[in-house]
């Protein structure tokens, strides 16, 4: 029996349903139907009550689960796409991450984003969101890349952490990754993880890139150079420590997000490497995101916006050049 | 569920459609008829295409069609004139056929043509012409309400007539704080804005009762200080008499309108979905009616044409789709080579593109 | 300013303040509404305090009073029991009191002091202690109906008995999003959350005919599906009435209600705002009568007190306040080096502190 | 005669009155009241009927200046305060920001954001927004420091640019900072400027920051080190050709921003000069940005929480010794 990324999560929120009362699920079409993704499929049969469809108000679903967590619930909100999340972003960046340090009462939710690109869904179903979450104070930001990591790290986000999380699960794992079983021990969310090991150059990455980087260093050690994939599993906090300690191993950094250009994480671990790390790099630390324009729809051109296996593996052929 | 009392709620037999007896000698109104029908079978004829090249994978992405909707969605349409604004969401097809939209534009947009409107770049039922008045839906519901608004707001600042715009939604998008700010802004700026709700019943799986409370949304007009009309979203007389006259109102007082027509979803929110939700008990109800079956029988009876000739003008629509069609996949598709990637109007200030 | 029509629909003369039979011989009415009173006598003391701390400088920032809006905001406060969920705004100093804040939470929140609720960390009217179901504002307007309603309904899911929630708005606030997605939702969840809407007749300097169309906001309610009551803001005999029975409704039916109360702000928005732009007519009208006068006026009309212990009870006001400033100035203010800059509550997660 | 910064600001708007029969303001209490900082004050008496007070509606005003710019209008939207963005941030980022792209229509909008902190301003009057803006493609962001620049790049962003501009307008600035005359000529918006020449140290920065970093920059002066301040002007695009320049004349880097320091200008800049520049750096390049909590209310707080010319000299004093 094999279990998919998308198992993982409904499985995570099973448990987490099962373990604690105070945890519900709330959001569009997440009840009977069980979901756009079918993240919650089922769920409502187990836990009666518990699982609730709201009308489409992100601002107001994320205002409900800030007043439910202050009074201890533990919610999940599911967005149906990330990028309807811009409407519940005001109460996200503003309400949720601030309660804690103002007021001194924990607000503990986790806000579920159907994250990243997959083909012909356009610029408003495709897009990654960490980069503004992360941005700001008071928000945990979990990009998970495994299915083990999807099932884990849910279930830290909503059993053990008290503020909120922000968990960026991508849409394009959901069906086709599959692992064995799910974990028994996880990692601690906050810690990156490496990938794969290797010597000549780290990778650092996460999310869905983290498989095309896998991709693009076996096509690098066909040509005899060992990378190093570092998947950083959560980007806020940032494990600066595993980055480093990676990239005083290999000396070279490349940073690969499905983001747009601009800031974000990759901009994030190569200032870090920069400032932390600058005695380290034998060679200038390198980007590569996705291009500076709205997801584009149709798929070649699709294809061609995202950094793909072939173009990282062209900027580490081009970064183990430098 | 809790659907019941909403259930009562419903007319529990059809009101028979009657022909406004005014309007039976009425040669105008017989010719708006059936043109207003003719381009319903057309959008099915359109949407029934799109959906059978999505099940054989020819379609990237969602398929989104308007069976049920056609009678509303064609009467907003056919209310407007060359350069009024008309916002449509996806349940629209007939509509942006009347308002003036080339069938081809659906195929194109969906098939990712360079030659259509959005040229590949976004797709399905995310089209416009915003040049013309016609807007591109973003995917957040409800942000169009304030777009249309605005458009008219530029018209008449720059001393113009501003003309009609006519926005529509489903009621599940009603909950959205931009549907809010959007109706109330244009009520605030006195621009005749017409936002037509087809309350389908569902919002994707989520029924009336988990989207609002109030006992119908039309109810919600005076609140806002606009115009309200309850219209039957199965019955094409109904929705072509009260939406024209409240673009017609529109247009003389210069003031908003809120359109609330009720009908039911007559597929799946998308064509990926079987809505295996959907209350059995409703489907049995009036209000499950197809407005195309309801405006097919209508003509029949009233002998506005004969079998023979509704069964011509699917044909002759069927003819014209398949060719349309056949054009369109031989268009060229986006080529990311060509591709400047740069998303700015103003010269020289993308990155990495403009030297900058 | 486009106000003619609206200054016309509003009364042209007092409606005389009656004292209702029924309560005039009810003591208990009679207690109500003297507590009502001094809350509101109170609350006017503390704000001229903060008004003269924010002229000689001795608060950094805003300053922002309730000064007509007392008999709205105490009965809100007085009609909720400890253990309900209260939501309030800027201008609710009386309702604050009401509820049970200690009066030195203003100052110590105006002046930062490390031993108030928001430890110097938020500022003025920003404050509350969720832990008691006293929600601290976030500026954003609108954003608390929807957590209030998220209280109850973790309450009740908790399967414990949801009280009630009241939040407080301005009408500026009624144009949100926010507002319109909370109050629709509470209204779906069916839990009895009273949204108290005062229309001061501005949103800092905006009129209600740049910021709504409707006839009177009230009519909102209907499309909510919500209960509605008009209330007249100037008079604490109708406020208190009318609020505490949309409370007492809230409580009995678990439904939402929508009280719109009716006044002038008789402030700037702030104290840094001279209010230049309030039309002079207004202010010549019944809605602009200061509902502390009016309500001391009826005390005096009724014999409910004299003129003596009117002015005692302000006087013992004056010093209590007075004192309790003197104390939280002893306070201590917050000290940069010893804040850990972590706002996380989860241990070790803070990048750079906590070892990440 | 002097002229302040809200003087320049007012001013650049009157001249796109005057110029430009398309532009008009849209905001709350801009129209009668002249804006709550007024910066739009007498515009109406000037120009009546295209001054317009909104109702407190950010996503609605947002789309309706979209939609009068797709009609070929150039609207001015003031934000009462930039926080208040965050309730118009869909329509920013996914509407106003894609047309050009999806439709081909040009949606010349700018949005002016009186940003930053002052003191006693608390979490919700104090935002930088230019990072989650920045991050967007189809958003020209800019973050003038000057009196001139406000009025210089005021003027190009609502004349001349055919895009979307978040105008990030410093309210710190609005009242002390002054100039003796509006400026005649003007760097185009795109270009940074050095605002001080020097040799020993690069230090990046825009807005208020700059004055700071002036100020540090004198500081470290007197201990005989000449720091070059660029001032970014705009951060979306951003200048790196002189950014690189100025790195090249001195070999090191310190990047100085008001915002939250995870993401943003900081971590761009930093991390393109050490890709594209790295052969040029002697040092680790530096960051130093808001401390990773929301904008405290009470002064001491406050000053604490943001960079200052002090806390600047330290870093440089560390980038110097580095
Ligand atoms: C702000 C926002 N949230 C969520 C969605 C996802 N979504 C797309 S269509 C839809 C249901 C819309 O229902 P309704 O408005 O009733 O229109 P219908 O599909 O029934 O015609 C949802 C939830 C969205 N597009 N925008
Ligand atoms: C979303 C949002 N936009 C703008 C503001 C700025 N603002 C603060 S109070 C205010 C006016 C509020 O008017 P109203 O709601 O009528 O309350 P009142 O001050 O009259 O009591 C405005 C515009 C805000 N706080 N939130
Ligand atoms: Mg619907
Ligand atoms: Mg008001």
């Amino acid at each position: 029996m094999s279990v998919t990324y998308l198992d993982a999560i409904r499985e995570a929120q099973a448990k987490a349903l099962a373990s604690h009362p105070g945890v519900f699920i709330y959001g569009q079409d997440v009840a009977l139907f069980g979901g756009a993704f079918k993240a919650t499929k089922n769920l409502l049969q187990q836990f009666p009550g518990r699982i609730l469809d709201t009308p489409i108000s992100e601002d107001a679903m994320v205002g409900a689960a800030i007043g439910a967590a202050a009074e201890g619930m533990r919610p999940i909100v599911e967005m149906q796409f990330a990028d309807f999340s811009t409407v519940g972003f005001n109460q996200i960046v503003n309400h949720a991450a601030t309660l804690f340090w103002r007021t001194g009462v924990p607000c503990p939710i986790t806000i579920r984003l159907p994250s990243g690109g997959t083909m012909g869904s356009g610029p408003f179903h495709s897009q990654m969101m960490e980069t503004v979450y992360a941005h700001y104070p008071g928000l945990v930001v979990m990009t998970p890349a495994t299915v083990e990591d999807a099932y884990s790290m849910l279930l830290e986000a909503v059993l053990e952490i008290d503020d909120p999380v922000i968990f960026c699960e991508h849409k394009m794992l959901y069906y086709h990754l599959k692992a064995p079983a799910l974990p028994t021990v996880a990692l601690p969310a906050k810690h990156a993880r490496i990938a794969r090991h290797g010597k000549h150059a780290t990778l650092a990455t996460y999310s869905a890139m983290v498989h095309e980087a896998l991709l693009a260093s076996q096509q690098l050690a066909t040509e005899g150079f060992e990378i190093e994939v570092v998947d950083l599993r959560t980007v806020k906090p940032l494990d600066t420590d595993t980055l480093l300690a990676s990239v005083a191993r290999t000396g070279r950094l490349l940073a690969v997000g499905e983001s747009f250009p601009w800031g974000g994480v990759t901009a994030e671990v190569v200032s870090r490497a920069a400032d932390e790390g600058f005695a380290l790099l034998d060679a200038p630390p390198r980007r590569l995101n996705a291009k500076d324009t709205p997801v584009p729809y149709h798929p070649n051109l699709w294809t061609a916006h995202r950094p793909s296996a072939n173009s990282i593996a062209a900027a580490l052929r081009d970064l183990l050049r430098s | 569920m809790a659907q019941t009392a909403f259930l009562e709620s419903l007319p529990q037999s059809a009101s028979q459609t009657k022909l406004p007896v005014e309007s039976a000698l009425d040669e105008s109104w017989r010719d708006l008829y059936l043109k207003a029908f003719r381009f319903m079978q057309r959008a099915r004829v359109i949407e029934d295409k799109l959906a059978s090249l999505y099940r054989s994978g020819k379609i990237t992405g969602g398929c989104y069609v308007g069976r049920g909707n056609e009678a509303v969605a064609v009467s907003a349409g056919i209310a407007l004139n060359k350069g009024d604004v008309f916002a449509p969401l996806i349940r629209d097809q007939a509509g942006r056929l009347a308002y003036g939209e080339s069938p081809a534009d659906a195929f194109r947009t969906y098939l990712g043509s360079r030659l259509g409107p959005m040229r590949g770049r976004d797709g399905n039922v995310h089209r416009g012409r915003p040049a013309e008045g016609y807007l591109a839906m973003i995917s957040h519901l409800g942000a169009m309400v304030s777009a249309a608004t605005g458009m008219l707001l530029g018209r008449r600042l720059r001393g113009e007539p501003t003309g009609i715009a006519i926005v529509t939604l489903g009621e599940g998008a009603t909950s959205t704080g931009a549907f809010h700010e959007g109706l109330n802004l244009a009520a605030v700026e006195k621009l005749p804005v017409v936002v037509v709700v087809s309350n389908n019943l569902y919002a994707y799986s989520t029924p009336n009762s988990r989207q609002f409370a109030c006992e119908s949304l039309v109810h919600r007009a005076r609140g806002y200080g606009v115009r309200g009309w309850d219209v039957d979203g199965t019955d094409l007389n109904d929705c072509l008499k009260k939406i024209t006259a409240a673009a017609q109102d529109a247009r003389q007082t210069g003031l908003p309108q809120l359109v609330v027509a009720t009908l039911l979803r007559l597929s799946g929110h998308g064509e990926h979905d079987d809505a295996f939700y959907v209350d059995a008990t409703l489907k049995t109800l009036p209000v499950a009616r197809d407005c195309l079956a309801v405006a097919e029988e209508f003509i029949l009876q009233t002998n506005l044409a004969d079998w023979g000739e509704i069964l011509e003008w699917k044909e002759e629509a069927k003819r014209e789709v398949e060719s349309i069609l056949a054009e369109v996949q031989r268009e060229p598709v986006p080529d990311p080579f060509e591709e400047r990637w740069c998303c700015l109007a103003t010269p020289g200030l993308c990155e990495g593109i403009d030297g900058v």
